[in-house]
Order: structure tokens, then C-alpha cells, then sequence
């Protein structure tokens, strides 16, 4: 066993210090209030000044291996650094949601890759994904959304749901059902323009009161053969790998890193009375505090376990859905416990003098359930887990899926 | 013989009060009031205390009523009515001080402000800490003797209920000696400012408020000391479980109505089982609430003697359980609950605020093992 | 509302003190350790002394009047009394299982009811309930124990589970299917003389150590057509009845009463250490006490709402099933509690010195899943909420129940 | 490069050990062996020895040896093994002492001890506290200095895993000025005396020690005072947890078997929706405390950075997890889970007892705020 990530080692002082100050230099003012999960501006200007910014880095070749079409890897040390500096900046360095990259590395062809990747690192193109929709939840196979070949072209009928910066979008990474079966079979993967006539990008408030999802509308929308990705029928492929990479995704996110929740947890209860006394003296508060570290510990050694399973091509079915579930409802924990140690001053939000870091935890709470619910509900992933983890019967379906009326 | 049901006359009481706030003040009604600058509308409050609405605690001769001899068990059924749409109005902070005042306050007291609460022409605002816990070491309001024999009031209440409507606060201030006092201060008066929050709850206006050498007359002091805020967080426990009590029972219909019909993999999703399971445990949970309002109630009302067990049980349980039944309400909901257009999440707000007002869980379970140490000390039993 | 028991007026002191009297000259001494739960003494020579009590007692006119076949009801001051001080006295009084004594009272015949209710009373008849199969759990409607009319006589074969004092006991009740048709239609209720031949009695050890259950069988045993109770096929409504009497007994066993549970776990907290200080001076301790004792509460109060609900008839069928539910949950939660209150003192059981009340709290624990499990384990129960009581969509069953193989 | 899964060798020695127990001390032997006066077996006892069961943290010129450079993951892997057949040896307390000798013990010490225990022809147990708790203030042994340099021992310590057939014994005592000390003590020796106690593991015995003037040589302390005992504690915390998962994981295999083959309302259990959900959730649970024993395991043995946060989350997590799995698969299991002759009951006995041994939940739950507390202040982030 070994988890060491080997330290920088001497000699990366300049790369840091010259990137900061590029950073420093390039990192636009915002209007728009950043908060914590896939959050999207909600001003074009803010969208305009963040492709400014991508760009300023892209030229000046700082550029993450993953955006890049060059086989040729990077000096990961320094990856490692632009990965920290970037993440500190706090802005994104990523405009759009990347997943498409995933799939056009292993299905795309070598011009899809040559058109796409550099103007995805040059903050050019923002993506989209369009999986989820209303009635399939994140039951991938029961898509609705129809591709009907016409001649050199499909004709797209539909509606997806849950996709983060389509308001922004350039293109669309697209599941739909190119042939009238049911099930996995049948479902092709495309590059969809969104500015193509008949895309009506509908943003949703949510509940946290902000808009960061979007519905999306088909209305006969027209896309080029050319633009499936790998070949048509093989969408299910295509999307598994990009949907298992995103579980791990959001496995990974908000374990680790500058913000261990444990030593968040354990500072807000330093600045929290209970009882007339230091909440952090409290037992209970204590215990509380313990339980959810060490959870949220064991969240990186979940991770670390599935790595060392993919290297290996031993990751079973169930290994996703356990992360997903894992950091999902240890994130809405984290925010309740976090809200019960304000206790009245949770009260106060966002713009409020009394409101505790403008709100960030009430945010928090009220986002977690997009994580708990978006990417595949948890409780879909438990069915995942116990039908293709464990091998018990699968659940019946109804008569058939034509038979229900879809609704939102 | 044990009843632990609602009278006929309740029952009236329940039908009528639900036929108002559905023509009213339905819950598409309170919706909208949260993109009005206020929520509180005057007219309506007025018509609803027509209805009863802040009459229970009060005699008859202030012009008040009760609809029955249990005037607080009356409430509870208002309560509910009133939780289950959300309803915006300062419910809980009138009839606190309306309890009050009745109980601790002078005649004269009782003459200048409970008719106009009665009528609804007045509202009231309870100004009971700075940290909005019950705790009294949390009281940031210090009253100072003025040299007329009255009280010089300075400091700051937090979280405070429809503060900026109110026309009387009640205010739980610490003399120099240590001893805390209710003072009822009219408002506007001098020195007295508020400042409304930017609230988790958006159906109501919760406020910061300020006393800077606000002067009250030694008239406007209530007697009870202590008591008087102890039975104060008494009434505003009993009164806001019952109002959760309304609320997540309105969630869950509405939750269990929609998996009935939603459907998704070919199937409605309440005919899963792991999803009959947590409404199963959600039904189990909306019971045990209700049980536990009513039981608090009653107890409180009839002035039993484990009225303070009973108080403290309510307040351990019954918001915990809203926020829970919310959650799982949210969640079962999938996608389209997560929307700022869909109601659970108003359902959610005013649960996560429940959670921590007049005393969050943590502290009436704490309040409970307190007593349960009281008897174990004096060797009560339940026996007999 | 109104849950105020009037008190015992003056004047019933004498009354208490001739009886307190009465059962300690006649209170048998048992070589039986009695412990929480319905346990049944595992010797004959114990089992002969409870009836020698019972009977003294009967005869000298100390009469519940749950086993009366007197119509005019006792004194209910004394009544109370004559509960308060049986209770006390820390032996059984009611020998078996009683729940015969409902299915009687409303079904029975007058013949039936001058037979068994006095035998019932003195201590002479011990009786055992044989509803629970291997198959069936406790979904009645799936009895697989037939009883086939031969003459004046019905011949029974099958299987029992879950019986208390059947290795004692004089009569059972016994549902058994009459007619071969699926469902609840085609149950019928019997009186089995427990010595007629065929019936093969074997206690079962639990997981306690001890010896409180017993698995029945039935080889051709004849019952006379006289023993039916009601009439033929509406075994179903008899033990209807009975069951929602013990499901709602059940539900208030271990509430209330000389041992409040919050009480008892404040004692034990106060006799108990953590990081060496009194464990009630740890605030999670305290808050874990605090949220048991208000669910104790709850409890009480879930069933004053149930016993008001049930004189309005307004009962649903998911009153009893909640009130299971809340009992056995919280009680198994109540000494998993206490187990993590006595920390590594809970590894000392009875017989041993070091352990806490001889290891009541460690035995409680292992029961407590008697309570989760058997009268319908919590499973059926939310089934039948969510069914019943909610009206959600009933789960397919499998094809039919003769396609699947008995096993136990 | 990050490899969080066991080696060849280390699968090599599962395999081994795995086929070893199938045929001597299989779950099924492991009962037979609770109706026995004693479940220790001196002969089999041997024979794990010869396998490396005590050998790997013991130095290869004592006549130990471990499998790969990180001993203790190989620990760890025969502790999975042992834990799926509830092994009823003295598996951790060995390991513990030997640990404690090889890192904290003299060349003498050394000498004397560990090839009779790399071998199995001894056995040790450990003295840990008088409470069980590895609470310093839980000590109740006492070490006097006796006139000959030695010292004289006077206390108890009790919940001792298999004491009455140690040879040699760790026990940690306070020295008249409070500091803490372990002693190897050689039994039976004058004053020194084991009752074993009715237990609730019934698979393993445990003891209450007596010390009554019972005297040792200064040669027989270990080094490292404090250091040495929080030692022991991590690495019995470690192997404990392995051994939890390897009995959660049996249990948990056994459990999802059975619910494919029952049937009930003419269906397999296993395919009601409410029970798939229960399993998902419990292999959730499991895979959790295997992530967290194998880091811990990990983290301990290489001495890493956050080695004392890791054996706390361990410690935190994985006995609690396995009590639940326990409690799950009885009640998933029904009325043939509550028999005496099902295996479950004695899963949930020791993951009872495992709960509780070597510090529960609560206290290392404590100890990971307080290593949290201790990173705030001096403002240790894990950046980088």
C-alpha cells in the first residue's frame, strides 16, 4: 500500500510565484457572489470577463493536461501547482461543464478533437451536458429525447433537465435515442450546437433562490451526422465512461483540500455559544464534530481505494454509487450540523450583517439536495448498488414506458 | 376518561378556520406575499382575529374568548390551521404576549393592550434575547432605573418576529441586581429602533432590535420574573410545534398525493417499497408530533404536573421531526422539489428556523434530562 | 382533552394492605431468574408454584376482570389497586398467553367461555397462541397449516412458530386454513387441547441464552368441530381483533409504570464514568438521555391517542402498526444506549460480579429484537402503513404461495 | 503513485490463511469451541504461529518476520481472516505485546519474549486499565518501588482478553509520582491472580487481573512511559478494526445469500425494494470501515504525517459500523437470526464487545476533535 503523493521538490519556486502574480494580474472582478457546488454566473458580463481570463491563461501556456490534445504529458509538478494556484484563485478556470472532454478523448474522432479541445482551453467554447431528463430521472435508459436520422442530419425532439451553464452554452454534449428501442441499445451521443434554431435554454431558479440549472427544449433541431460522438447506438458506452468519471467527480469534491469540513466544523463551534458557553465544549457538539471528520476522512480513503480499483480494473458497479452517496449525504450532514451549532443566527443570510461568512452554510444546505438528488438520485444509485452490486433481483417495470405521460 | 381528542366545538373551530385562510390566506397566497416588501397584511390579520385568532388567551372582558375551557388546547387547533399554510402573520408572538399579559400583567396592563391584540388592530412582538436562545444568560437588554421610578432600557434583541409591525414589545431585559423582568414597551418610542433580516424563513420578517436609552414607566413591568419568560417559552414552544405539526402534515399529503402519481420507470414511485418504507417512517414521525403538541398542550394548559416534562418533550422532538419530514419530503420530490418555484422548499425554511427558535432541540433535551435529574434526586417515580 | 386518571380516593387502604399481605405470604420463591420481556420459566417445578399462587389468589377472590365470565365489573379502585400490586409483587400472575381471553369474549360460545375462563383465572389452564409460521412471518394471510374437516372432527398438520408457553401450556389457540383458497377467507380460530396426539412441542434457545419461544407441530392432530371459535372461516376477524389487542399491548409494554426509562438512564449515567468523570456530566450523554425520555414520552402519548382514537372508532390501520413500531425501536435504541453508557463494564453478564442489575441491561438488549421481529416484524408493519394506511400501491406477490418451499 | 490494495504476497498469505482456518477453526469449530471450558487451543495456536499469526511485527533475528515491508498491513490481513471465523485466540493482545517489546522493549526483554511468542508457545495478554478504558485515569494498578530496584505491583485490571493462559503479561501501572509505566510480568508469578468473567463475546474470555504484591524486576519496564501505551492502544485500535471487517464481511456475504433464497409472499426477500436498500446500505457501511482500517493499518505502520487522525477515524468508525451491520442482518434475517443455533448472535457479541474494547466510538471520536483542535491552532491546513 502506498497513498504518498511524492512533494514538490525544489526548484518549482519560480513556476508558483510567476503564475500567482499571473493570476494576480488576470483575475477578473466579479459582480456575480460565488458559493460552494457547480455554481454558474448569472451575468453575461461575468461570463465575458471569465473568458477573458481563460484565455490570458491559455496564452500564456498555462494549460491543464486534460483540456489538451498533445499526447505528450506536461511536467506533472507543475500541473500540480497550476491545479492549486488556479483552485485558490477563487474563480473557475473552467468554463462549462468539462465532461464531454472524457468522451471525445475515447470516442471522438481526431479533427472532433482538434476543433473542440483548444477552444474548450481557450475559454472559447462552453460546454453543456444534456443527460438528465424530466420523466427518466437519471435512469439513462429510459431517455425520451429522439434523434431521427434525415438524410445527412438528425432531427432532435425533446427535453433535458438538471444541465448546469446551458444558459451559457456554445455546444451541447447530447444523449438521445436514435433508435425506437427500449433500454441501453439504441442511444447515440452528440456534439449539439446550442445556437442551432429550435434549442430554447429555459434557466430555473432553485431553491437556493440562485440559477445554476437549466431546462432544455428541442424543437426539431437539426445536427450534422458528423457531429456523433463514437459511433451511433454506442451513446450508452460513451456516456458511462463520462457519468463514472463524474460520480467519482462528485465523490471527490469537498473532501481534502484548504477546507477540511472537520476543521471548518471544528473553528465555527470555536465561534458558537451554547448554553452560555463555547459550543466546542459542548460533548454533544463534540461527538457531532467527531463522527463527521472521521466520515469525511474516510471519504478521501474511498476515493483512494477506488483509484487504486480502477488502476487495477477491479471497480465494481457498486464502487460509484457508493462514493456518490457517500459525499452526498455527508455534505448535507455537514450543512445541518453546521446550521444547528448558528442555531438562531442561521437565521441571517446572505447580505445580512449577522449572517455567519454572508451565508455560505445556509447556501450549502440548501444546495446539498442537488447533490443528493442531480447525477443520478441516491436512490437510483441504490438500487445500482444492490441490483448490479450485489446481484439481487431487479425491480419490475411497469407495462412499458410509452405508457406513462411524461411530466416535470 | 381519557380523551385525548379535539372537542366538536374544535372541530368547528378547525373546518372554519380552514375555510378562511383557503379563501384568504392558502398557502399560494403566503407565496406570493414573499416577493411583497412586507408579508404581514393588516386587514386580513384583522379579519383573522375576528376569527379568534388572538382571543384564546384572553378573558372576555379584554375582549377575548375561548371556544372551550382549554383556551391553549383552542390554539392548538389554530395552530395547525395556521402551519399548514405557512401563514406569515406574528401568530406566535401575539398570543406569547397576549399569555403574558394575562398571567403577569397588571390590570391596567391587561386593559390598555389585550383588547387591541383581541381585535387584531394591534400586534405584538416578544424581544426575548440578543442570541435569540431562551437561555437566560443570553438576555443583551439591561434596564437601569430612571430617576421617575421608571426603567432606562439599553442593548439589543435578535430575532425577533414581525418587529417592525408590532405596536407592543415585550421585553425580557436584566436589572443591575441580576434579575430579569418583562417590560412591555409601546412602539415607536424613542430610542427603540428595528432592522429587518435578510431571513433563511422568507415567509416571515424576523428583526434586529435596538434599545438605546429607552425609557418604560415601572407600570409596564410584568410580575413573575423568571416564570414569566419560563411560561413565555413555554406558550411559544407549545404554539410553534403545533404549527409545525400543520405544516408537515400538509407536506407529507401533498408528498404522498404526488408519488402517487408520479411515474417514472413505467411504475408510480409509491409503489417501490423503499419508498413506501420512508413515507411509512415519515407517518410514524408526523404522529409522534402531533402526540407530543397535543400532549404539551393540554399539560401546559391544564397546568398538569408534568407540564414542564411535557413542554420540554415538545420542544425536544417536534421541530426535528418537521425538518426531517421536509427533508425526506424534498428529496422524495426528486428534481422538481429542488425548483424555487415548488413549496418545499418554503416548507424547509420555515422547519430549518422552527428548529432553532425559543430554544433549538438540543437545549429542551437538555432542559428534560435536567428534570429527570430533579426526580431521580426527590425519588419520583411514575408509580401510583 | 382530558388523560387525567382520577386518583384513588380514601378509604381502599385496607384494601391494599390485606392484599400486600396476601401476596407476600403467598408470592412463590422461584428458582427462575425472571427478566425483562415475556419469558417463560424454564423449570416445572417453577411453572407448579405460579399455578399454587394464582389459584390462592382466585380463590381468595383477588380477580382481574379481564378473565371474568361475570358480567358486572369490579370496583374499579380496587381493580387498579389489585394491577398495582400483582405488578409489584415482581412474579407473573397471568400464567401463557391471555389473548385467548378477547377472541372468547367476542366470539366464543357461553359453554366456551363457563369452560375456560375460570380454569383461565385459577391458574389451571396455561395457554399459548399458535398464529406465526415459518413461511408465513406474520403475514396471516399465508397460513399453510391446514385443518380438514373429518366427521365431527378437524385434522390438523403443520407448523408454529414464535409460541410463548407452548412447552407449558394446557390449550392453544390455533388459526389454521379450513379452506384451500388463498387469502384471509378460509382462516379458521380452534381451541387445541395441547396433550392430544401429534402435537410436538419444541422450545427453541434464543439468541438471550434462554428459552422463552417454541416451535409447535402438528401431525393429523383431531380437534372436536365443538372447539372452533365463531364459526368457520372467520378466523380471520377472531384474530383480528386479538392481534390489534397485542399489537397495541406491545405498544405500551415498557412505557410509564415504576421504571421510566428516562429516569433509569439518568441513574445509570450518574453510576457510569466516561473519560473519568460521571458520565451525566457529558453533554452527548445527556442529549442521547434527553432524546430517548421525550420518545419514551411519545410513546405514552401515541397510545392515549390510539385508546381515544379506538373509542371513537376512529382507528386506522395504521395506528397499531406505528405504535409497534415506536415501542420496539425505541426500546431496542434504549439499550444499545445503556450498553454504550456501561462502555466495557457491558462485557460482564449475569452470574457475573462486575455486572451492572446482573446483566438485565445486556439481556434486554438481545431480546429486544423479539419485539422487532416477532407479532409482525416491523417490515410487515411499514408495509401495512404504507398500504393500509396510506394507500400506496400493494407489492406484487410471487407467482403463488404453493410454488415456494416451506423453510424455516 | 497511489495503491491503496494489498499486495501478491499479501493475497498469497489471505489465500493461506483463509485455507488454514476452512479446515481447523472454522466459524462452525469456533462455536463448538463456546461450550468448552476454554476456547483456547494451544495446539492450533501453534500451528497459526507457524503461519506467521504473531510474527510479522517481531524482528527476523527473534524468530518473527513479516511478509512485506509494511508489517502491519500484513497484520492486518490475517486479521480480516481471523475476524470472518470470529477467531477465538488471543490474536490482537499478542500482537500488542510483541509490538510493544519490539518498540518500546530492551534486547533483553526482546530475547526472553518474542521467540516464545513468535513461535505460539506463549501467549501474552494485556493490562490496559481497571475500567477497560484507555483513559490514563483508568489505570488502577500501582507500581511501588520494592527495595531491590524492583518494583511491587498492587491494583486490578480488568476485561483482559486471555489472561488466565498468558505467559507473559503487559501491564500498564502508575508510579508514585503519576507516571505511567508497562510492565512485562511472567505468569503465574507470586500475588498475581485471573478470574474470568461471564461474558457477553462468548467466543472469547476475558479476565479480571489481580495484582497483590506481586513484585517485578526494573529490567521487565518497558520504555517510552505514555508513548508506549498510546502505542498499543493504536495498534490493538487497528487490529481490532481489520478483524471487524473481516467478521462484518462474512456476515454481510451471509446475509445477502439468504435473502436470495428465502422466500416470503411467494417472492425472495432480496427482491422487496426496501431490502435491496437496507443491503446497498450496509455495503456502504462495510466498504467505509475497510477504507478506513486499511488506511489506519497504513497511516500507524509508516509513521505517516496524520497516522494518530487516522487510527481515531478507525477507532470513530468501524466497530460502530459493524454493530450495525449486526443488527441489520438479525432483523433482515427474522425469527431464525434470533435462535441460539444462528451464527448472527454471535457477530452482534462481538461487535458489542468490540465496541467498547480499546476505547469506544465516543472516545476516539473525542480524541479526532482534539487532534482537529490541535491542527486549528497552530493553523494546519492539509493545502499542498
Amino acid at each position: 500500500m502506498d497513498v504518498i503523493v511524492p512533494p514538490i521538490p525544489d526548484g518549482y519556486d519560480d513556476y508558483r510565484t510567476t503564475l500567482r502574480s499571473f493570476i494576480a494580474a488576470h483575475k477578473p472582478v466579479l459582480t456575480w457572489k460565488q458559493r460552494t457546488g457547480v455554481r454558474v454566473p448569472d451575468r453575461a458580463d461575468d461570463v465575458e470577463l471569465l473568458r477573458g481570463y481563460v484565455r490570458a491563461l491559455d496564452e500564456a501556456g498555462y494549460r491543464l493536461d486534460r483540456f489538451s490534445v498533445a499526447t505528450v504529458r506536461s511536467d506533472p509538478y507543475e500541473q500540480r501547482i497550476l491545479e492549486q494556484e488556479l483552485g485558490a484563485a477563487g474563480v473557475p478556470h473552467v468554463l462549462g461543464n468539462p465532461l464531454v472532454a472524457g468522451a471525445l478523448k475515447h470516442f471522438g474522432t481526431d479533427e472532433q478533437r482538434a476543433t473542440y479541445f483548444p477552444a474548450m482551453a481557450r475559454g472559447e467554447h462552453i460546454w453543456t451536458q444534456l443527460f438528465s431528463e424530466p420523466d427518466a430521472g437519471s435512469d439513462l435508459t429510459s431517455l425520451r429525447t429522439r434523434a431521427t436520422r434525415v438524410g445527412d442530419e438528425y432531427a432532435v425532439v425533446g427535453q433535458k433537465v438538471w444541465s448546469t451553464w446551458a444558459q451559457w452554452a456554445d455546444f451541447g454534449y447530447l444523449l438521445a435515442r436514435t433508435e425506437p428501442v427500449e433500454g441501453a441499445g439504441g442511444i447515440t451521443a452528440f456534439i449539439l450546437d446550442m445556437h442551432s434554431p429550435g434549442v430554447d435554454v429555459r434557466p430555473l431558479r432553485e431553491m437556493t433562490g440562485t440559477t445554476d440549472f437549466n431546462e432544455v427544449f428541442f424543437d426539431e433541431v437539426r445536427i450534422p451526422a458528423a457531429n456523433v460522438i463514437g459511433a451511433p447506438g454506442e451513446g450508452w458506452r460513451v456516456a458511462g465512461a463520462s457519468l463514472a468519471e463524474e460520480r467519482t467527480g462528485v465523490g471527490g469534491a469537498g473532501g481534502g483540500g484548504g477546507n477540511d469540513p472537520g476543521q471548518r466544523l471544528v473553528r465555527l463551534a470555536q465561534r458558537s455559544r451554547r448554553r452560555g458557553r463555547p459550543a466546542i465544549d459542548d460533548g454533544a457538539v463534540r461527538q457531532q464534530i467527531g463522527d463527521l471528520a472521521a466520515r469525511s476522512r474516510i471519504q478521501r480513503h474511498l476515493g483512494q481505494r477506488m483509484a487504486t480499483k480502477a488502476v487495477k480494473g477491479q471497480i465494481t458497479p457498486a464502487d460509484a454509487p457508493i462514493a456518490k452517496i457517500w459525499f452526498s449525504e455527508l455534505n448535507l450532514e455537514t450543512t445541518e450540523a453546521a446550521l444547528a451549532l448558528l442555531g438562531p443566527r442561521s437565521m441571517a443570510v446572505e447580505g445580512d450583517e449577522l449572517a455567519e461568512e454572508d451565508g455560505r452554510w445556509q447556501d450549502a444546505f440548501l444546495y446539498a439536495r442537488a447533490w443528493t438528488i442531480a447525477g443520478g438520485s441516491n436512490e437510483i444509485m441504490r438500487n445500482l448498488i444492490a441490483e448490479r452490486g450485489l446481484g439481487l433481483p431487479r425491480e419490475p417495470r411497469g407495462p412499458s414506458p410509452s405508457a406513462s405521460q411524461p411530466q416535470s | 376518561a381519557v380523551d385525548f381528542g379535539f372537542g366538536e366545538d374544535q372541530e368547528l373551530l378547525r373546518a372554519a378556520t380552514r375555510r378562511f385562510l383557503a379563501e384568504h390566506q392558502s398557502l399560494a397566497d403566503t407565496r406570493r406575499s414573499i416577493e411583497a416588501p412586507d408579508v404581514f397584511d393588516a386587514d386580513l390579520w384583522r379579519q383573522g382575529a375576528a376569527l379568534g385568532w388572538t382571543a384564546m388567551l384572553i378573558p372576555t372582558e379584554r375582549g377575548g374568548g375561548s371556544i372551550t375551557e382549554q383556551p391553549l388546547v383552542d390554539l392548538v387547533v389554530l395552530a395547525e390551521e395556521l402551519g399548514r399554510t405557512l401563514h406569515p402573520g406574528p401568530f406566535v408572538p401575539c398570543n406569547v404576549v397576549a399569555g403574558a399579559v394575562a398571567r403577569f400583567g397588571t390590570e391596567a396592563q391587561a386593559a390598555e393592550s389585550l383588547p387591541r391584540l383581541a381585535s387584531g388592530e394591534a400586534t405584538a412582538a416578544w424581544c426575548l434575547s440578543g442570541d435569540g436562545s431562551p437561555e437566560p444568560s443570553s438576555v443583551e437588554v439591561r434596564a437601569v432605573p430612571a430617576g421617575d421610578g421608571g426603567w432606562r432600557l439599553d442593548g439589543v434583541a435578535r430575532y425577533v418576529q414581525a418587529a417592525e409591525n408590532a405596536s407592543v414589545l415585550l421585553v425580557v431585559a436584566n436589572d443591575p441586581d441580576g434579575a430579569v423582568t418583562s417590560f412591555l414597551v409601546p412602539s415607536p418610542s424613542p430610542g427603540l429602533s428595528a432592522r429587518t433580516l435578510s431571513g433563511l424563513d422568507v415567509t416571515r420578517r424576523f428583526a434586529e432590535v435596538r434599545f438605546e436609552g429607552v425609557t418604560v414607566q415601572s407600570a409596564h413591568s410584568l410580575s413573575g420574573g423568571q416564570d414569566a419568560v419560563d411560561y413565555c417559552v413555554a406558550l411559544a414552544t407549545v404554539l410553534q410545534s403545533a404549527e409545525s405539526v400543520g405544516a408537515a402534515d400538509v407536506l407529507f399529503e401533498a408528498t404522498v398525493d404526488y408519488l402517487k402519481q408520479r411515474v417514472q420507470f413505467g411504475r408510480t414511485i409509491g409503489s417501490f417499497q423503499a419508498i413506501k418504507h420512508r413515507l411509512a417512517n415519515l407517518l410514524l414521525r408526523l404522529e409522534a408530533m402531533r402526540a407530543a403538541a397535543h400532549y404539551a398542550a393540554l399539560a401546559l394548559g391544564d397546568d398538569l404536573d408534568d407540564a414542564a416534562e411535557a413542554v420540554a418533550t415538545a420542544g425536544a422532538y417536534v421541530d426535528d421531526a418537521f425538518a426531517f419530514i421536509c427533508g425526506e419530503a424534498l428529496q422524495l420530490h426528486g428534481g422538481i422539489g429542488f425548483t424555487w418555484e415548488h413549496d418545499v422548499h418554503l416548507f424547509t425554511r420555515r422547519a430549518k428556523v422552527n428548529q432553532v427558535l425559543y430554544g433549538d432541540g438540543a437545549w429542551h433535551r437538555e432542559r428534560l434530562v435536567q428534570l429527570l435529574e430533579d426526580a431521580v434526586a426527590i425519588g419520583t417515580g411514575t408509580e401510583g
